[in-house]
């Protein structure tokens, strides 16, 4: 094969891998910019995966080639709901973070199972007949060799996930809403004190990342699993906050570091094929995504620092 | 008085509201609801089987819980239970399969096999965070891939030829008991409850009794104070994750040497791992609360089986309840504050 | 040895004669509707209790779905505790299990699919899966304008072995020209690596690819509904397992190689139900016994009556013991189909 | 009467605990009024419900004379009020303007506009004689350039009336004069100000009245023209306070330790000390006066091994102890009060007594072949507590929930209780009352008199001159010079601590 034909095959498939990690980790990025930490992304990539199938299923009819948009769109207010568990848990009933984050995942998983056999009678979901497809982006293919590595065969979900990446780190970094969401979550007295209501900036950072996470799942399986099963989302809500963490919460590095997932997973799929990898056992290949990422982290990343706050209560008038 | 008294009633409130939202959402989905929980209680508790079961349940659920918890106490996450566990659970079968030796060494040996898989397993998170401040949730994290692959690739083209299934281990390695089956009408109860009641205990003594656990919990609390006090803080922290992965392998022993006697090739996690961070988080991450927690857990998991078959209720219900349990404990303060408000009452 | 027990069996238990027959099954963890054995061992199931006139439930027929690995054997017990006369356990992972229980429950029958458990009271189900993949190979070579064929492999096992040894040989024996890429997920529940994998080989030139990977398969048949969407004038073609999966891509899907697990169920549960249970015996399925085959030809494919003969032509071959599949990599190297 | 702000008879309570009790306080345009009290007395929470961070169970709050509810503190900064904290209100990653224009942001189109905001805090800071880079991040600049920040804050909200919550107590001398100077600038402009502040000397020096509680009860109001230190101490504290700290000479002996040519790298690589010398003697107390900045922490540090110290020698009796634990450290005779009791001083979530035991867990009899026995440690809790008067409902209360005051306390009596040869004290009576104050520094002077050496790190001059034997100023991480607290005065360390040599600095004080 030759490189460019590599790269054809790994560019594409790389961020098809990485546009619902990046959703969701940029969702993790608002939830605990806001100082309240979610290990809950796996469980609001469930319920994102799980109403975007039902949707689809149910109104590809009506909606036809435009069902998979509105089923994100479904599947991100339902995120969005969902998060506000988490929300009054560990804002208005001061729960701890990690452990409510835990009760949401395990929720997610049992609901949505449950209401599966209860809508369908079975275990899992009919297959989707309109998910989102391959595409070429006009004018861009054309240009010559970047065009046919970045822009053929690829998927519109992936372009948008870099492009909502670019916009929440303007938002996060350049809008006030950005600066109050930081503020709340580095300082919350400091921010209370400048008359800013805590409460409801994390109520707004969980929300926002329930309503991101939703539509990480929804993007998942609808452009990669087609339906909706016990596996559908399996351990890519860690994947993605593992990708907010190698990236420092910023909603750029989240967004490189989940590319840089992709990329170690379609490496490690597209290395049988490469001569010079070929050798190599297959064990090697299947745990190289892995083994990259704590290689990388240990040796140029170094320490990353979460939000002072995160996982705090801010109680009023408590020092 | 009243506040020890309420630090009880609080997760018991909690198993309530939960099964009472439990029940609603049966209600609600036309369900028989006391179909179910009848269901529910006798695949846990009905039959002397079921009984061991659970117990054969509790058994890896306590352990992997003191593994989520003990390295909780010293403030690192270990969602990299599930891949100590893996590992710990093929040390475990490989030295029970290898060796040919009385059982008191044998047993023994494989166990520590275990332990010691378990342990390094989680010494590499600690070791990076302790010196590199890499952060252990990605590295556990990743850390489990890399076991899932790994055992396979051991079992499939070291331990076996090109089999997904090991032999059973040797019966001088076996945890199993004829007679804890026999009183359990064929359960698979084994010996290794007593191993991890033992694992809650010496948790508990480690930790809150010795001069050892003085210093982990004060790393836990404030890494300066520690360091200020002459403690070496790298050092507790990678001691407490690798006696977390002790915790973790044994929980793989317990299925190595127990359940199973055997290792497969899995194209997926167990979960125990993960249901290791529920049950630490719902016991509080103190020993006695793992303790019982796991038997909640067990009890439920293992009843919930019967819940199809004898009630035509999806057993998800049960994970339902779970997660309900977990975010109420998780709440616990709203419902304090409502026991306060109530209490108050009662006295005037 | 094993006809005696099942004897002793059948008299122990001849008393109760109103008690109609009843059969039951253990899932992995795949459930039911997986699209894959689990589903055509459920179907088999279903079949088999509606035309013995069982109902569902206790006394009649049903399945249990397990949670975990640690499952199988509760559930196993359980379904042979509450006096299913037959009880199944699908899938090779389960192979321990049903040892350890039909060891306790000496006197119900099990039956495992995909493995062998030397028990008196346990009948072994194996399929031939290297004669439905060998027509399947058969069908993608002549189908293949490239000569380029890719193969997915779930998690290496000697089943899904048996599957590849059987496709390679079929696509030599119909075009020796022809290569086949072959790929393993490591994961039968991953969709995403399987469409990956997919659009690695359909982008270095194959155009049809076959899959033997349960639920990672079903990431092949979006990567080819996705390819030819965007290309229809593409050709490009998947090919199935299992079950007949031409519903998963009208388009795209080719054919899939059937594995019939339930005829299979169906087949040793009457002969349980006669008396005749196969205890300590494997029984394996192929062509002959109809316990392996292809599913029907996708009628846009561009040379369906000619493969269609060729298929047949095999079949009869492979029937007749003219020719043998061979269903390990060892046994592909000194294969030659004539 | 023209007053800005009436507070009336307000009483705040916290579950049942009266924290205010019927205090008035009344400012008056264009005047600083101070407001004095012990640590604990109710100063902070009082300015909290002016603030809007509290709301005040009963009582009346007026501003220019209306009648107002303030339930949060966008009222009060709608109502001119502004508030620099005691523990100070700064996110520390953002930039000083960031932090100043946090929930009042300059926009244009959605967007921050940073320029045109760090163009008004450049305008605001010129105007007021706050001089800050606006683009510097608040974890890159000193205490006293956070505190500008903090009164940035409050002007560009438009504040008429400025509370400072004990605003000196983190400040250098040189910085505590500027925030004097500043504090006059403010009223010039109009503004009013009540001040906190333990330091007595402070009030006399810029306010023009003081309103004094003592246990959350309100004793009154004088004119400072009118008063003296001592009467507002005993005012303040209920009975006669002695301000000099009584001590003997001082008989030193021999060397205890020994520092030569020590140099300690920031983690810049800059020599933060440099090249420094030092000797403290037995029966001595020596003090290192010196603005904050210029190495004493990691001087302190590199003696007690929490920092790497790039070459040089530390000798402890004799013996080289340079870059050993820590923990080697401590045993080989070395006790220290931290300078942030709260970070490494102790493990807020430990009980009290364990707080108590924290280097010494290890030795018999607190522990046997590793097990803690907890009788022991327990039995020693209580005898330092009742010992150190430390405040506390039990010896299991957790360390969190002492006063600043009785934490103190605490590791004082573990550290002198250790009997170390050399007692390391920095700021160990940072934000103390008078009361608290007195008592450490009886403490110190003890030990000395039981033949230790101490060495004493203070931003206070007063402590400095007060408790030390003799004074080494620190500039630049060199030791610059030693004087005997008896020929010194307050101007000529300050201008020693500033840089100046000996000689400058003698012949500036004598002029
Ligand atoms: N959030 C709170 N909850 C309960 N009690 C409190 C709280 N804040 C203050 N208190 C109580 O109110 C009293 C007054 O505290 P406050 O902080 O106002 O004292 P202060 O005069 O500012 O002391 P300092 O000089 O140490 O700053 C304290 O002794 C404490 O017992
Ligand atoms: N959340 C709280 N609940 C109960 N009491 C509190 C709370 N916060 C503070 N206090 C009490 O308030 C008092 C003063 O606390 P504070 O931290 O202001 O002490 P301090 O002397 O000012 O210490 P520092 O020197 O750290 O400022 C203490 O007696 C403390 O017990
Ligand atoms: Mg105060
Ligand atoms: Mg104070």
């Amino acid at each position: 094969m030759s490189l460019m034909e590599i790269l054809m095959i790994v560019v594409p498939s790389t961020l098809l891998w990485a546009a619902p990690l990046v959703f969701t980790a940029l969702g993790g990025i608002f939830s605990e910019r806001s100082g309240v930490v979610n290990i809950g992304l796996e469980g609001l990539m469930v319920i994102g995966a799980f109403t975007a199938i039902v949707f689809n299923l149910t109104f590809v009819d009506t909606f036809g080639n435009w069902t998979p948009w509105i089923a994100i769109i479904v599947a991100m207010v339902a995120g969005a709901i969902f998060s506000l568990l988490h929300a009054v848990a560990a804002i208005t009933f001061r729960a701890d973070h990690t452990v409510s984050g835990v009760a949401i995942n395990l929720l997610a998983s049992g609901l949505t199972l449950f209401l599966v056999k209860l809508i369908y009678d079975k275990g899992e979901t009919d297959i989707i007949s309109q998910g989102f497809n391959k595409i070429d982006i006009p004018v861009l293919k054309d240009i010559p060799v970047i065009g046919k590595i970045f822009f053929q065969n690829t998927y519109w979900t992936s372009f948008l996930a870099i492009i909502v990446a670019i916009i929440v780190w303007y938002v996060v970094f350049k809008t006030p809403f950005g600066l109050r969401l930081r503020s709340v979550g580095e300082h919350p007295m400091a921010a209370d004190t400048m008359g800013i209501n805590v409460t409801k900036m994390r109520y707004l950072g969980v929300i926002i990342s329930g309503a991101l996470g939703g539509i990480g799942g929804g993007v998942y399986a609808q452009s990669i699993t087609s339906n909706f099963s016990h596996s559908t989302i399996s351990g890519q809500g860690f994947m993605a906050l593992a990708a907010m963490i190698f990236g420092k919460w910023h909603p750029l590095g989240a967004m490189g570091a989940a590319i840089f997932f992709g990329f170690a997973q379609s490496i490690s799929i597209i290395g049988s094929s490469l001569p010079f990898l070929k050798e190599i056992p297959n064990v090697y290949l299947l745990i190289a995504p892995y083994v990259l990422t704590v290689l990388a982290l240990t040796g140029f990343i170094g320490r990353a620092d979460a939000p002072k706050a995160s996982g705090t209560h801010y109680i009023k008038g408590s020092r | 008085m009243l506040k020890r008294f309420n630090n009880i009633l609080t997760p018991i409130i909690a198993v309530l509201l939960g099964i009472i939202v439990g029940t609603i959402i049966m209600v609600v989905s036309g369900y028989d609801a006391v179909a179910a929980f009848t269901a529910l209680w006798n695949g846990a508790f009905g039959e002397s089987y079921y009984v061991g079961e659970v117990v054969r349940q509790f058994t890896p659920y306590i352990l992997a819980g003191l593994a989520v918890a003990f390295a909780f106490r010293v403030g690192l996450f270990n969602i990299g239970v599930e891949g100590q566990f893996l590992v710990g659970w093929l040390a475990a079968v490989w030295v029970g399969v290898a060796f040919d030796l009385p059982k008191i060494i044998h047993l023994p040996l494989a166990i520590l096999a275990a332990m010691a898989a378990g342990a390094l397993w989680a010494f590499i998170p600690g070791f990076l965070k302790a010196r590199f401040r890499v952060h252990e949730v990605i590295v556990t994290i990743m850390m489990n891939y890399v076991a899932l692959h790994v055992t396979n690739y051991i079992i499939k083209n070291i331990i076996t030829d090109n089999k997904d299934k090991t032999d059973l281990v040797k019966e001088s390695a076996s945890l199993r008991s004829d007679w804890l089956q026999s009183i359990t009408d064929y359960s698979r109860l084994h010996w290794g409850i007593v191993i991890a009641i033992i694992g809650c205990f010496v948790m508990w003594f480690l930790l809150e009794r010795t001069t050892r656990g003085f210093e982990l919990r004060a790393v836990g609390f404030n890494q300066h104070a520690a360091h200020y006090a002459g403690m070496s803080v790298n050092k507790n922290i990678i001691l407490s994750m690798v006696i977390a992965g002790a915790f973790a392998g044994l929980a793989g022993a317990m299925e190595g040497l127990g359940t199973f006697g055997y290792a497969t090739v899995k194209g997926g996690f167990t979960g125990v791992g993960f249901d290791g961070i529920a049950v630490a988080l719902l016991g509080g991450n103190t020993s006695i609360g793992v303790f019982f927690s796991a038997l909640l857990f067990g009890a439920l998991k293992v009843g919930a089986l019967n819940m199809p078959l004898e009630a035509g209720v999806p057993n998800e219900l049960v994970d339902i309840i779970i997660a309900l349990i977990v975010f109420f404990v998780a709440s616990s303060y709203i419902i304090r504050v409502f026991l306060d408000r109530f209490s108050k009452k009662e006295v005037k | 040895a094993c006809g005696k027990s099942d004897n002793n069996k059948d008299t122990s238990k001849g008393g109760d004669k109103e008690k109609a027959f009843s059969v039951a099954m253990v899932t992995d963890v795949g459930g039911v509707d997986d699209k894959s054995f689990n589903q055509s061992a459920w179907e088999g199931l279903q079949k088999f209790g509606k035309d013995n006139g069982l109902e569902k439930g206790k006394g009649g027929y049903d399945y249990v779905q397990s949670k975990s690995d640690a499952d199988y054997a509760t559930n196993l017990n359980t379904l042979a505790r509450q006096d299913f006369d037959l009880v199944f356990g699908i899938g090779f992972l389960m192979q321990g299990a049903v040892e350890e229980i039909a060891k306790q429950q000496k006197d119900h029958h099990f039956a495992i699919v995909d493995s062998e458990v030397d028990q008196p009271n346990v009948a072994s189900i194996l399929f031939k899966e290297q004669e439905a993949s060998f027509l399947a190979g058969v069908a993608a070579a002549m189908t293949t304008k490239s000569n380029k064929i890719g193969f997915i492999g779930g998690v290496e096992g000697a089943v899904i072995e048996r599957f590849e040894a059987g496709f390679v040989a079929g696509v030599k024996a119909a075009k020796p020209e022809a290569t086949v890429d072959i790929q393993y997920a490591g994961a039968f529940d991953k969709a995403e690596l399987g469409q990956s994998i997919a659009s690695k080989m359909y982008s270095s030139g194959a155009d049809v690819v076959f899959h033997a990977a349960g639920g990672t398969g079903v990431g092949l048949f979006k990567e080819a509904n996705d390819l030819k969407k965007k290309d229809p004038s593409r050709e490009i073609w998947a090919i199935g397992v299992d079950s007949d999966q031409a519903n998963m891509g009208p388009d795209i899907v080719l054919t899939s190689a059937l594995k019939r697990v339930d005829n299979a169920v169906i087949d040793v549960s009457t002969k349980a139900k006669d008396g005749n249970f196969p205890g300590g015996k494997v029984a394996l399925y192929g062509l002959a016994e109809d316990g392996v085959g292809l599913a029907p030809i996708n009628s846009k494919a561009p040379n369906k009556a000619a493969i269609e003969t060729a298929v047949k032509d095999w079949t009869d071959k492979i029937k007749s013991g003219a020719i043998k599949v061979p269903g390990t990599r060892a046994e592909l190297k000194t294969f030659s189909a004539k | 009467m023209n007053f800005v702000i009436e507070m009336l008879n307000i009483r705040k309570e916290f579950g049942g605990f009266v924290a205010n009790d019927n205090i008035t306080l009344q400012l008056k345009k264009g005047e600083i009024h101070a407001l004095l009290g012990e640590n604990g007395a109710g100063k902070s929470t009082l300015m909290n419900v002016l603030f809007g961070l509290y709301q005040p169970e009963k009582g009346e709050i007026r501003v220019k004379g209306k009648p107002v509810k303030i339930t949060n503190p966008n009222i009060a900064n709608d109502l001119g009020i502004g508030m620099v904290h005691q523990h100070f209100m700064l996110v520390d990653t953002f930039t000083v303007t960031e932090n100043i224009i946090l929930g009042r942001e300059i926009t244009t189109g959605g967007r921050i506009d940073l320029k045109k905001a760090e163009k008004e805090v450049r305008e605001i800071s010129e105007r007021y004689g706050l001089a800050v880079d606006p683009q510097a991040k608040i974890s890159d600049i000193s205490v006293g350039m956070q505190q500008r920040v903090e009164i940035l804050k409050t002007l560009y909200r438009g504040a008429e009336i400025v509370i400072f919550d004990e605003p000196s107590a983190v400040l250098t001398p040189q910085e505590i004069k500027e925030l004097m100077q500043i504090m006059k600038t403010l009223i010039k402009e109009g503004k009013s100000i009540i001040l906190i502040t333990h330091k007595l000397k402070e009030i006399m020096e810029v306010a023009d009245r003081c309103t004094v509680i003592r246990k959350g009860k309100g004793i009154g109001t004088v004119n400072v023209s009118e008063t003296n230190p001592n009467e507002l101490a005993s005012l303040m504290v209920g009975r006669e306070v002695v301000f000099k700290t009584e001590k003997a000479e001082a008989k030193p002996g021999q060397g205890v330790l020994e520092v030569q040519n020590l140099v300690v790298k920031d983690p810049r690589g800059i020599n933060i000390v440099n090249d420094l010398n030092l000797s403290v003697n037995a029966g001595e107390i020596v003090g290192i006066a010196g603005i904050d900045g210029n190495g004493q922490t990691e001087l302190i540090e590199a003696i007690t091994g929490l920092r790497k110290a790039e070459s040089g020698s530390i000798k402890l009796n004799g013996k080289d102890i340079i870059n050993q634990t820590p923990r080697k450290i401590t045993e080989s005779g070395v006790g220290h009060i931290p300078q942030d009791r709260h970070k490494h001083g102790l493990v807020l979530n430990f009980p009290i007594g364990e707080n108590m035991v924290l280097q010494t867990y290890n030795k018999k009899p607190y522990s046997k072949s590793g097990v803690l026995n907890f009788k022991e440690i327990y039995k020693k809790a209580r005898t330092l507590i009742s010992e150190y008067d430390v405040r506390t409902p039990s010896e299991y209360t957790l360390a969190r929930a002492l006063s600043g005051g009785n934490q103190q306390k605490a590791i004082i009596g573990r550290e002198v209780d250790r009997n170390p040869d050399l007692l390391i004290a920095a700021q160990p009576t940072r934000g103390l009352d008078v009361g608290a104050i007195e008592f450490i520094h009886k403490r110190l002077i003890e030990q000395r008199d039981n033949g230790k050496a101490v060495l004493l790190v203070s931003f206070e001059l007063d402590e400095i001159l007060n408790v030390s034997d003799r004074i080494a100023v620190i500039y630049e991480g060199k030791i610059v010079a030693i004087v005997n607290p008896k020929e010194t005065s307050e101007q000529e360390l300050g201008l020693l601590m500033a840089g100046s040599n000996r000689k400058e600095a003698g012949e500036h004080s004598n002029a």
